[in-house]
């Protein structure tokens, strides 16, 4: 099971800064383990927000996005007490969704 | 393309540049590099999600006996988070030791809870219930962010192990004869890259002290100050401290009365 | 019936901390109760883990007289008989022979491996130079812990290191990475020579890094 | 809708083949619907855009603004921002050169978000980081050293 996202979303003039924290070992598929073996990779592949129904950013990752990821990205529009929704999905199919509430 | 940018002049001068006293040139602009590394990374603290996680932990009715820790006593009355951090270790009457965070939870973890204390201590870094504890002590410390530290010294026990604290604190030993004040006794001293605060006094104690625990970028994890102090002594080439044992806590108690007015910026971000 | 994370250490450190309440109340301990308490800590807190033991908290001489001066500066005659026995310990090289290769002491500098708990035993240690001293001037992620020792043989007039002249500052350089408490009785630094933590050849090798006129540090 | 033309685009069958070739297969074996397996692979600059639907080599711009530090102390976290100023930047893409994947990360920029976006990357040594922008049918790139220190101990 994965643990929640933590979103801020912050509503400034016409723009809205959105920053994510997501909880994720993105595996690198590089690394040995003490045994000397190999940890297979796990991360996740695609990211996705919305405001209202509407993408305001997607993006695809690979192994080299860093563990508990983090992003940032602003969009026009949005206001206080909007709903912004971010979903990803891993190399293992696992997905999360989580959402915030602009302030 | 680039290279075309380097003309003549352009050459001339990183000649110049390079005849200057080049080791002080250097360092600077690595330091410099480096203080504009820890600022970008700044705003977005992956501690964030242990004190998120550890909240709901701490909420939670778990183990044994199926009960949240609610009403555990940090110091500061039963279920009292906020400004409980910036007073531990301290004194439990409860108890009649002095205990500094970690070992505080344990002993709330197995009498609230019915968790098994010395299995949890005997359990490795970042694996079963010690990951729990990971999260209960970002969130924890997150409740003291910003206040200052105030680590008591009324009971005669305190201040027995403020003295044992720092007897431990200059202990030189092990095959490379390191003790803590080996890297943290001065001023201004640096590691490789790393900044070595002086933890004997004020404001380097509290820059250090202050900062645990906190997310290390360079394992991806949330270190407690017993995971620090763990990995300082596994540097130091002493045997294994145990977790949550008296000799760390007596370093806790030194560092912390150490640090006295200094502010708490934990959970912090770490190399 | 498993005893409890909180009575292992109470029974461990109880009979110091009585002892003390017995003879004081709140007032600061005298120096005894501490050292007591300290020993009795010690013991109940650590344990052997790898190829890290017992053993390593027990101190000699000199780690004793520095702990207990706590960061302060040795008694003038104690610091002297300190020197002279760590001076003694300095062994010179077997067959004469001061200086290896240069850019094998730059991988031992660089290395800051060995003798945890974490390590194996039988592996080569590394000399964990940079974690304390500027040596190279490529490397810019340097301690500062010692001085800086870019262009450590230059400065002191090292052109040919087999010489005469530079006799003096080659024994004192081997002497120096053997035992540097032979020249002051608490350096921060490891006895590698003395303590085993490097072998007489990976000596030579830092001391070419150190003194040879084609290492990079002389340059 | 252009993301599912340009993915649908990738030469999807050439990764395929150097997949089973170099034996990556088994780690990759759940891929996400339509993540661009082909550009994730690739090892250069040139390589990621002409994975990514460029047919000419990405064009040096002033107005693309990447934001990276010169020294990270540690290499598993470095914050890396781009921001494009030239218009219609449809996406923006993090390149770094010497990982075993030159592809870190690439983000689509629909209508009214700005071409603008930051996150955490790995890098496995000292290596130039790329912020790749795709405006109309060009590819504009921006490039910065980034040198990969050892921080700690190191034991």
């Amino acid at each position: 099971m994965s643990d929640p996202m933590r979103i801020r979303a912050q509503a400034q003039g016409d723009k809205t800064t959105v920053r994510v924290l997501v909880s994720h070992e993105m595996e690198s598929g590089q690394r040995k383990d003490a045994a000397g073996k190999t940890v297979p990779a796990w991360f996740i592949q695609n990211i996705s927000a919305t405001w209202n129904g509407k993408t305001v950013m997607s993006a695809q990752w690979g192994t080299a996005v860093s563990k508990n990821p983090f992003v940032q990205f602003s969009f026009k529009g949005g206001k206080a007490g909007d709903k912004i929704a971010v979903s990803w999905t891993d190399n293992h199919g696992d997905k999360r969704t989580d959402e915030a509430v602009i302030s | 393309m680039k290279l075309s940018l380097f003309g003549p002049a352009a050459l001339a001068a990183l000649v110049a540049l390079s005849a200057l006293p080049l080791p002080a040139a250097a360092q600077k602009s690595t330091a410099e590099g480096i203080a504009e590394y820890r600022a970008m990374l700044a705003d977005g603290n992956p501690a964030e999600l242990y004190e998120a996680k550890g909240e709901a932990l701490w909420k939670q009715a778990r183990g044994p006996k199926n009960a949240s820790l609610e009403k555990c006593d940090l110091g500061k009355g039963p279920g009292v988070v906020k400004g409980a951090f910036v007073e531990l270790p301290r004194f439990f009457a409860d108890t009649q030791r002095v205990q500094d965070l970690e070992s505080r939870l344990l002993t709330c973890m197995e009498q609230l809870q019915g968790f098994s204390a010395a299995e949890i201590a005997k359990t490795p870094f970042g694996a079963g219930e010690q990951k729990s504890i990971e999260s209960l002590v970002a969130y924890i410390s997150a409740e003291s962010r910003d206040m200052a530290f105030n680590v008591p010294q009324s009971h005669a026990k305190e201040k027995l192990m403020y003295e044992v604290g720092k007897k431990v604190f200059y202990l030189r030993g092990g095959p490379y004869d390191f003790s803590c004040a080996s890297c943290h006794g001065e001023d201004n001293k640096r590691v490789r890259l790393q900044d070595l605060p002086n933890l004997t006094k004020q404001p380097g104690a509290g820059n250090g002290f202050g900062a645990w625990p906190a997310y290390r970028v360079s394992s991806g994890d949330l270190w407690s100050m017993q995971r620090r102090l763990n990995d300082c002594y596994r540097q130091q080439r002493f045997p294994f401290p145990g977790y949550a044992s008296d000799a760390t806590i007596a370093l806790g108690v030194y560092m912390g009365v150490n640090s006295k007015g200094g502010v708490s910026i934990a959970p912090a971000l770490k190399r | 019936m498993n005893k409890s994370h909180t009575q292992v250490a109470l029974s461990a450190a109880g009979l110091v901390f009585a002892a003390f309440f017995l003879s004081s109340c709140a007032t600061a301990p005298t120096a005894q109760q501490v050292d007591e308490a300290t020993q009795q800590v010690l013991k109940s807190s650590f344990r052997e883990q790898g190829i890290a033991k017992m053993d390593r908290l027990t101190l000699d001489a000199s780690n004793q007289a520095c702990s207990e001066a706590a960061g302060k500066p040795l008694d003038e005659k104690l610091a002297k008989s300190i020197e002279e026995a760590n001076l003694k310990t300095v062994k010179l090289p077997s067959d004469g022979k001061y200086l290896g290769n240069w850019s094998e002491g730059e991988k031992i500098a660089q290395n800051g491996r060995g003798l945890t708990w974490s390590d194996k035993p039988g592996e080569a240690n590394g000399g964990s130079c940079y974690n304390c001293h500027q040596i190279s001037k490529a490397e810019l992620s340097f301690g500062s812990i010692g001085p800086s020792l870019y262009n450590y043989g230059k400065l002191r007039g090292v052109s040919n290191p087999a010489s005469p002249e530079s006799k003096p500052i080659v024994d004192y350089t081997w002497g120096k990475l053997w035992n540097a408490k032979a020249y002051n009785a608490c350096s921060d630094m490891p006895r590698f020579g003395h303590a085993s933590i490097l072998s007489e050849q990976q000596i030579r090798d830092v001391m070419a890094l150190l003194l040879d006129p084609n290492s990079p540090v002389n340059k | 809708m252009e993301r599912r033309d340009f993915l649908a685009s990738g030469s999807g069958a050439t990764a395929l083949a150097l997949a089973a070739a170099s034996g990556l297969s088994p780690a990759y074996a759940q891929n996400a619907p339509g993540w661009n397996k082909a550009a994730f692979e690739s090892k250069s600059l040139a390589d990621a855009a002409k994975a990514m639907g460029a047919t000419s080599a990405p064009v040096e711009s002033k107005d693309l603004l990447l934001q990276a530090p010169e020294i990270a102390e540690n290499g598993n976290v470095v914050r890396v921002g781009a921001q494009s100023n030239i218009a219609n930047t449809t996406q923006i893409a993090l390149v770094v050169e010497k990982n075993p994947s030159a592809l870190a990360a690439m983000f689509e920029i629909p209508a009214g978000t700005d071409a603008n976006v930051s996150t955490n990357i790995k890098m496995g040594q000292s290596s130039n980081v790329y912020a790749l922008a795709k405006a109309g049918d060009k590819y504009f790139y921006a490039v910065k050293e980034v040198k990969v220190t050892l921080g700690g101990c190191g034991g």
